[in-house]
């Protein structure tokens, strides 16, 4: 894990909320789907990094695919190619892929980020998988997935969420990858633990180092005494979901 | 690090190679930040409070972001003091490093048994918690309150052969008060600030974001006021002062030096910048170089008409 | 602006039309901010501190930015009363905004003699300060000290019959301690809070920035903190409370209101952007038109689950 | 006075240190010489807006002439045609321009702002003038004047300082305008109290609010019960060397 300077190679935007990054990807610094970088420019106001899943990597770049919501995301977009941020990474433990069964990959929103790079990895083991993302409205970030095995559900479009494309195709014998809404995450964790189902939910929480030094990214995770509560940026973010203590 | 007689200091019995030591609580035991520099470096490391048992912490979220500075809430989660002694002094033992015990406790009897405890161990110092505002009994109460105080560091200082340094908060009307209250006790060192307590509630919701309300406040946005509560105490007593409180850069580290800090630590900052402890060593060097004065002389400066 | 109800509060026996006011100090007597945009939208005008003799003030430098925040050490300089009643009074009351008289003192018997004065001027409140931190006599003691606080309180109620609001210091350990006093010695309203005590040190010539070392911390970097005071005040007495300290922003507002003031004053944000009292105000308006909730619901509310 | 937005038309360096900003005159935004303008830009990381003095306008144009000391000065310099910047102004009291003697116009590093303005008025006024600029190492901004009336001293070229060319040509009969660091300020007041001769001084001071109300920016002047303090920028920035209470 390294904190170094990195260029910023391209911006695009994907539709009005989402857009994507391109950044030169720094030596050494190697990613595995479900991992996040957390960067900083030098002239923030901000005194915290803003933790960003790496979308996927080449040999040169890594794609961080964002969703504007506040200052820091706000800014990143209007940044130009050659300009520069500080990316620490890479941290957290990402997905699990050494199962062998059939992988349902379910994404909400900007949650989708860090499934691009699992699906692309699944892609390369040749494992059988289908993607569901589901968005409120905007879809334009799905258009990085391929095509084959990608179901897109859309709030304004349809009625209900994209939990019922995941209920349709629920069945024995799957694993289940999630990233989105924490409703959404919990809904999912539900029907797996309901259907027998292994499940890996990729969590978000507020961070302040991101590397596990402050205790400041809690999930409550089920130990044999109770509950105890782990550390989403370093023991996380990905966790089962059948250790998560959740309400 | 080669020995650098202009960095020297030392806070009570301990004497430090350098001025620049890491908070309590922002650096864990230091395994995370070895991935960015060698802990040698460092004067020393105050490692994350403990307790005589494992702790859970309070639920999430536990963080807050406002400007420049930052909520927490952490509520003293950690393995307990067992774990501690097994894992951790281990650990920092392999670097040239003073390791620093931030000790917590709900009660002065909880107090003295796990100072007991640790000075038996291999630590150098034990740093007296009693401004934790994050927990719901003991904590604060016993940094604000002048009588709890008195008997919390009459306490442990009662079993404490090693460097005792009592934490203050800076959440009492005359900090200079409670530090007369240390060194008649016979503390060896104070070091403030502890967080400043803070809220922050969700507009949306209607309610506060912290489970508890309160949380601590670090980082930049506090710095002139820890700096005023260095500035008084050193002016109040003569026991040394390990300073911190929204330290981000060589400059702050200095102001701190020059209001009357013997050390200083670096915390909230090195979660966006974890070189910083490197850069203010850095500095520092070439500040005392510059100004051709160690780090002992400029202890307190300010109070004697600066640099002349 | 035409009558909003959902926007009306009272502080005390006073009757705002909306709880959007500014802080003493930091608005002068309203003719430079007049520039632009028009006084009458305000809910009040908190006037720049008030002595009974012209103050000449402290030597500059009297500013100090620091991250997110301000230090200030004005030292009160004003005209004096007379100068006020002359010229300022009728210059405000061409707005059809409250006037609140903000008073200072360096005795009980100069905070008496002022306030006397006052309250058969044509002001509509009267904001005694016992917190300002910049001046040698005086000033903040009355914040700090118990005793102190309940005389000047005393004495100032004695001879006022208009609104009394008492501001209070944020310095103290406990601020609900003092809000109490505030209460049993019949003030009508409580204003919260002052700037926090803070320091900077020049570290090229190693002394302090300010003459009188100390000065006054206001702005976004104290927000946090000073929401948590009102929170606490809120809980301990039934008075209402002008709550301030570093409001920046409409969410800023909603959350002071949401820990319990009845109203709120913008001070150092304005300097950076002037009109910040008319985009607050267009704020809640819209607030709690979306939340269906007047602002006298809405104060406290933290308290009491939110909105649900 | 407004607070308005305005775009930045050009930034170009002027050597090292110095660079001159072109932005957009905000329509009624009129200044005499002497007058200033607060900035801030919308992302930034400070607080309190900045003071500029307006270097000089046109029609459509504002100049400000800027040396990199700090953080906003680092990052306008930065900034690039098209970004927007708020300001404030017209703010201060400039230049008292009504008098018909020679003036001798003493500038000193960035301090020089103001005088290009002030010798475009004289100019326009047909009024007869040397500018004397001093500089530590780099003069580019110099090129921004007239070449005629026109004598520059250079710190690391000449011994001495600026004040040295006034000492030449100081004599009965001439006005002085001067802006520059404080000992400058000093050494010309006293020069020409000495010499008898009317000055007005250029001053600087910490700012907060920049109109007035805050009395954040004290500067000591006489008057006949001792002295009280003026505020540098509603009262000044340009005072009578003869009515300042230094020291
Ligand atoms: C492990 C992890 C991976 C993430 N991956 C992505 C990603 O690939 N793409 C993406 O667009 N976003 C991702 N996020 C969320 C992203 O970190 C936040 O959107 C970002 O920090 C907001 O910064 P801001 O300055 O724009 O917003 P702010 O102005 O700070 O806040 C705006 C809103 O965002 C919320 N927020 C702020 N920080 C966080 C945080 N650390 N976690 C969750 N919410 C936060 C705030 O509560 C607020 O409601 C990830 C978060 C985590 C923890
Ligand atoms: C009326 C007036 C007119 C001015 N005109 C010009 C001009 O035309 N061109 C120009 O380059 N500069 C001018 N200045 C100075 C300019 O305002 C400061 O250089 C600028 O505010 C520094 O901002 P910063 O963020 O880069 O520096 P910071 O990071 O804030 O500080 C860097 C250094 O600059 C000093 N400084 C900060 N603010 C001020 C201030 N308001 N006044 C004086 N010193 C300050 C600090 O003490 C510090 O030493 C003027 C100042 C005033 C008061
Ligand atoms: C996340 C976090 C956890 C902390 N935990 C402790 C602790 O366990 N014991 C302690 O004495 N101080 C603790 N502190 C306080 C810091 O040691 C330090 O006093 C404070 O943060 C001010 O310094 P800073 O602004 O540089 O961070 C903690 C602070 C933070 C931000
Ligand atoms: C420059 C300045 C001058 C002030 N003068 C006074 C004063 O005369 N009387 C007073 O009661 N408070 C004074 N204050 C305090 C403010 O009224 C307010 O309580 C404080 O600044 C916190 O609010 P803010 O962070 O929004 O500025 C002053 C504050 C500033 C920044
Ligand atoms: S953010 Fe610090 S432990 Fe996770
Ligand atoms: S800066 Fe506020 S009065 Fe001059």
């Amino acid at each position: 894990m390294q904190c170094v300077t990195s260029k910023i190679l391209s911006v695009c935007d994907l539709g009005e909320e989402y857009y994507r990054i391109i950044l030169e990807r720094p030596e050494n610094m190697v990613f595995s789907p479900g991992q996040f970088v957390s960067v900083m420019d030098q002239n923030s106001p901000d005194l915290l990094r803003r933790p960003f899943s790496v979308a996927s990597q080449t040999q040169r770049e890594i794609l961080l695919l964002i969703k504007e919501v506040g200052k820091m995301t706000k800014r990143l977009r209007k940044s130009s190619p050659g300009d520069c941020l500080s990316v620490m990474g890479p941290l957290g433990k990402g997905f699990d892929t050494s199962g062998q069964n059939k992988a349902l990959l379910i994404g909400g929103g900007v949650g989708i980020a860090p499934l691009l790079g699992l699906s692309q990895e699944l892609d390369a083991q040749g494992r059988d998988y289908l993607c569901l993302l589901g968005f409120r409205d905007e879809c334009e970030p799905a258009k990085l997935f391929k095509k084959t095995n990608l179901r897109i559900h859309r709030e304004t479009k349809e009625p209900g969420f994209v939990t019922d494309l995941l209920k349709e195709v629920l069945q024995e014998g799957v694993e289940v990858f999630a990233c989105g809404p924490l409703p959404m995450l919990k809904a999912v964790r539900s029907m797996c633990m309901e259907a027998g189902v292994p499940s890996q939910l990729s969590l978000e929480e507020k961070m302040a180092c991101g590397i596990g030094a402050c205790i400041g990214c809690a999930v409550p995770v089920k130990n044999n005494s109770g509950t105890v509560y782990k550390k989403v940026c370093s023991d996380g973010p990905v966790f089962r979901g059948e250790e998560l203590a959740w309400e | 690090m080669g020995v650098n007689t202009l960095l020297r200091t030392t806070i009570g019995t301990l004497e430090l190679k350098n001025p620049v030591t890491v908070a309590s609580g922002t650096f864990g035991c230091g395994r995370e930040f070895a991935q960015f520099f060698d802990l040698s470096i460092l004067g020393a490391v105050s490692v994350k409070g403990i307790t005589l048992e494992p702790r859970k912490g309070n639920p999430p979220p536990r963080l807050h972001e406002t400007p420049m500075g930052l909520l927490n809430s952490i509520g003293l989660q950690n393995p307990g003091v067992e774990h501690f002694i097994r894992e951790e002094i281990p650990f920092l033992r392999r670097y040239d490093t003073k390791i620093i015990a931030n000790i917590n406790g709900n009660t002065i009897e909880e107090y003295r048994e796990l100072s007991s405890i640790l000075n038996r161990e291999d630590v150098d110092a034990i740093e007296l918690n009693v401004s934790c505002p994050n927990v719901k009994e003991g904590g604060m109460v016993f940094g604000t309150d002048k009588e709890m105080l008195r008997r919390a560091v009459r306490a442990v200082r009662s079993v404490v052969t090693k460097c005792l340094i009592v934490k203050l908060s800076p959440n009492v009307t005359s900090i200079a008060d409670m530090a007369r209250i240390c060194q008649e006790e016979g503390a060896d060192a104070i070091s403030l600030v502890n967080t400043f307590s803070g809220m922050a509630i969700d507009v949306q919701s209607g309610r506060p974001v912290f489970h508890l309300v309160g949380a601590g406040m670090s980082g930049p946005a506090i710095k002139p006021l820890a700096l005023k509560k260095v500035y008084d105490v050193y002016q109040a007593v003569e026991v040394p002062i390990l300073g911190m409180g929204g330290i981000s850069s060589g400059d702050d580290a200095v102001e701190f030096l020059l209001a009357g800090s013997s050390a200083i630590a670096v915390g909230t900052a090195m979660f966006s910048n974890p070189l910083l402890p490197v850069e203010i060593l850095r500095y520092l060097k070439s500040f005392t170089r510059a100004k051709k004065m160690g780090v002992e002389h400029i202890t307190g400066l300010a109070h004697r008409g600066g640099f002349s």
